[in-house]
């Protein structure tokens, strides 16, 4: 499909790659913390597992139904926050945010930069806003799991 | 699966050319590819003559009305009034006093739950469907909360149709004072056999409120002959202004029925100890109406009226039918709802991909149509389904749009699959 | 009486011409005269930036908003939602997510009467005051004789001015849930001491609704400035299109009320057992809204803010001066109301013409005012009047069209005595 | 007042006259039906007595607080109406009706026409029907004052 795709860095190769065969999906035998996020207007449902070792992140895993851009944004955030601190897991989901949205709020020069990677595909969403909470919802559920426990 | 219509004259033709000049929006790109609007059981697009006659109220002859005694409130006046006589003859109700203006179809529904609704004591009952968009049902759930009444819901086959069995069945106690249901289904399709219906829920001893916000924008619409007791559209989808919508009632309902909102316009006499009230239907018009939105509901009505319903129908019946057909060649596509009698509204999923990536890649590429749950949850969970893409037609909507359309899906697919 | 307007620049000055300019319809004739408008406070005539923002929206960039994935609906939801931030600055309201758009003040004012008057018990009370228009007083008598509360009337001075000690009697007992008035009188042109009203009712532990119709057309309005719960007006005054008003309200108290409408676009879930809400503000706004009115008010706003209500007050008081003074040399005439603070709206009567004669005589000579109980009967009687003629001003207004009145008048009460 | 009285057909010197002197003002001692006729818009009333003599008007007096077009209707109609029966008196209110509303339904050709004479002053308010109801104020009481008479 040459013309669509090329009309459409929205669907990268990697975003459709990982809808289709995630590397994070599945559960946990023994999550430390759990996190679910739901968007009752699409129906996209996710649901986190996670291992915690002190302040790291040593495993995480997704289980997702919704649409490829909630489901590669799970699988490419697992892969991201893995062995990050959950502080830096926090930092790292702000700054995404701040990506969608186009925060022009975001200072311009960081202390400590935060980088983004992989999940920068998802920056084109900026021009499709009713889509950004598909890429948001595993972040919430993110920051569901963590709600209770110290950075 | 029929694309049966209403159309007795199937030669009326459209030149649907003639009819896109007049839509300017028509012209408009989007992602750097010629629109292809898709969407139009969400909201229809204007013509000129809808555009047209709002500017030139506002630019000429406006002025509050009612209560004015000067030539620019005279005249606006006029022409508000006038467009409730057109309403009345659009509908075929038999007085221009049982046409109510209102917002919009769901507080048309709203308006209906309060003061209808007001007349309702605990233990009677509200039957609707389970194909009913949420206009039509969480009004009758606030009503069931707030006055103790029943409200029951008749299923859907498979196919997306009424069950006739289940919904006689439901109404057999005699404790149903109203249905209120569909006149056409904005995520199946379905035109509902409104007449048999009527007939059932009066055997029964209920009244019958149709939910036209669809169905009147596909074919002619006579509340007469349908035996209906209440009536809503929506002016938006009708090709009008949005902000304006309409309530028809047999006159002796709207007579019963206390008021809805309070305010000017809608009082006879006011103290401060009580007031009475106007007659119908100023009773259910408090404040200043939508009176450039009327006016400009009026213009559409007219330009809707000079083409015809019976050229429309043919029209969308013709591009339906193309939609199924080439729909159906999709690898993965399946047509979700299969009902006897259908208006131009086609919902469809795709395995491996979801509604809202095949909204958005349609979108990358021109073509507007909606996905999710289309305010009708509570159906979807009847399908089983959490979402579906919908393509819908208009008078406007040439068949090689439906083409675009089916080739581009064919393309989503292969990139997902 | 003084004339006084919260204006502090004096100096800004309005080029009446140019903004002329931008009203077609200032240059219609009526009855082969030159029209001249003065009957702004019944509704304000439409400028070009208003009318055109509409059309244009309706020509290239138009789609049903919220739900959609579309281009169209993005960009028409972005528009729309803009215009609530817009609203939010107009009102210096702490958040945009305070703004409700409703069809018109009356519907506001319904709005809070049934889903702020759902939280009140029976022997609470609501206060209003002898000058309310009928928006502002049949919705309570309404709630009511539903929810048996009480509904107080604080009195007037024969000036037209609240009467404050009355008032705060009123409160005294602490039953007063909620003082709902208005902040200028549509037929007195008083503007009311907002400030001073809040800050007495909350001292009472009373909450305060202040109707902004007639007011935020004429001086800037801050609700954090004047201790507000509520705030209503309408945009067809504020030279914006019918059909869109705003309900501004402090958060909290949006989340505790309940909602007014079901439907679409209110809701988070719904199955037919139970609905849950959406969050403020899309809980109060069922169906689909006004959008085109609602970017036709953004444009309304935008061109009123860039002409400033520092210009448009001081403009206004320097006509309102002009009109008392040039009235006051008509034979017979008496104005109604010498309120301490007004707006540009001045009743009278005349001795031997009744103001229905005004009115048509005036017309004649293509001289547009209103004439009536405007709405507010319980204040006529007050006033021991059936009704008063009243002239109205606005932003296009000219001191020779007072001239034209006053002259006019002369000929008119010559011709009856 | 040259210019607004000679631009104003509808304010005839007969209806400014009749509305500041009317010749039919007051009430009647002993009348055999009475008639009410209340516009709560603009507090316009009129009250009227009258004196039959079998099928006939024998006497009529009006009490009118209103406006000038109202008051005049009220003088001109008692004007009009005494000496009438009571179906003359009717047909003449349906023919004003009909000239006020510029009906189309008004037959053409009327086999007994009826004569309206000094009311045709009203016929400027087919423009100004906002005013109409004043004029139509006095025969709306008429109607009532008659509503258990036999025509
Ligand atoms: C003081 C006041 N309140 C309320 C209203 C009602 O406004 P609307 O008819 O636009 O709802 C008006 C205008 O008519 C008014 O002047
Ligand atoms: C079947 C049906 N009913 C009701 C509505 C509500 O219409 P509106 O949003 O204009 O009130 C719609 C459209 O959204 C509809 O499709």
């Amino acid at each position: 499909m040459n013309t669509t795709a090329e009309r459409d860095a929205l669907y990268d190769r990697l975003i459709v790659e990982r809808a289709r065969a995630p590397l994070y999906a599945g559960r946990l035998s023994a999550p430390d913390v759990q996190g679910d996020g739901r968007n009752p207007l699409c129906g996209d449902k996710t649901h986190l597992d996670i291992v915690l070792n002190g302040h790291h992140i040593q495993d995480i895993r997704h289980n997702t139904r919704g649409c490829a851009i909630c489901a590669a944004a799970a699988d490419l955030m697992a892969e991201h926050v893995r062995g990050n601190t959950v502080a830096q897991a926090l930092a790292v989901s702000d700054r995404f945010r701040a990506m969608l949205v186009g925060s022009p709020s975001l200072p311009v020069v960081e202390a400590q930069p935060v980088p983004l990677g992989a999940l920068e595909v998802f920056a084109p969403l900026q021009s499709h806003k009713a889509r950004i909470r598909c890429a948001e919802l595993p972040w919430i559920a993110l920051k569901e799991a963590f709600s209770h426990v110290d950075g | 699966m029929s694309t049966h219509t209403s159309t007795t004259h199937a030669h009326a033709q459209l030149d649907v050319q003639a009819i896109r000049q007049q839509f300017p929006i028509l012209g408009e790109k989007v992602h750097d590819r010629p629109l292809v609007f898709l969407d139009s059981a969400a909201s229809a697009q204007k013509p000129n003559a809808v555009i047209d006659s709002m500017a030139s109220t506002m630019r000429h002859q406006y002025a509050n009305i009612h209560r004015g005694l000067h030539w620019m409130s005279e005249r606006t006046t006029e022409a508000y009034e006038g467009v409730r006589d057109l309403v009345a003859d659009f509908l075929n109700a038999p007085s221009r006093e049982e046409i109510v203006f209102t917002r919009n179809s769901t507080e048309a529904i709203n308006l209906v739950a309060h003061s209808f609704g007001a007349l309702l004591k605990p233990g009677q009952a509200v039957l609707i469907s389970q194909m009913e968009h949420h206009a039509n049902l969480v009004p009758w759930q606030m009503l069931r909360d707030r006055a103790g009444i029943d409200l029951r819901v008749a299923p859907i086959t498979d196919d997306g149709d009424l069950d006739m069995d289940a919904y006689t069945a439901l109404l057999a106690d005699g404790k149903v004072a109203l249905v209120s249901m569909t006149h056409m289904s904005n995520v199946l399709g379905t035109i509902t056999p409104a007449k048999q219906i009527a007939d059932i829920a009066h055997a029964a001893g209920a009244l019958v409120l149709f939910d036209g916000s669809q169905s009147v924008v596909h074919h002619k619409t006579d509340v007469q002959e349908l035996g209906a007791d209440f009536y809503t559209f929506t002016g938006h989808k009708l090709y009008g202004p949005t902000g304006i919508g309409v309530l028809w009632a047999r006159r002796d309902l709207l007579e019963q029925m206390p008021p809805f909102l309070g305010g000017g316009d809608m009082i006879s006499t006011v103290t401060f100890e009580r007031s009475t009230w106007a007659n119908i239907p100023h009773k259910f018009e408090a404040g200043t109406p939508a009176i450039v939105e009327t006016i400009g509901l009026g213009a559409a009505i007219d330009w809707v009226s000079k083409i015809g319903f019976d050229a429309i129908a043919a029209h969308e019946a013709e591009l339906t039918a193309h939609a199924l057909t080439r729909l159906a060649t999709v690898p993965g596509l399946s047509i979700v709802g299969h009902p006897r009698v259908r208006g131009g509204v086609v919902s469809f999923t795709m395995a491996d991909v979801h509604p809202h990536d095949i909204a958005t890649l349609l979108d990358r590429n021109g073509i507007a149509i909606r996905a999710g749950h289309h305010c009708a949850e509570p159906l979807m969970r009847r399908l089983g389904l959490s979402a579906t893409a919908r393509a819908s037609f208009g008078i406007y909507t040439q068949k090689e749009e439906i083409d675009v359309l089916a080739d581009t899906l064919v393309r989503i697919r292969d990139f997902f699959v």
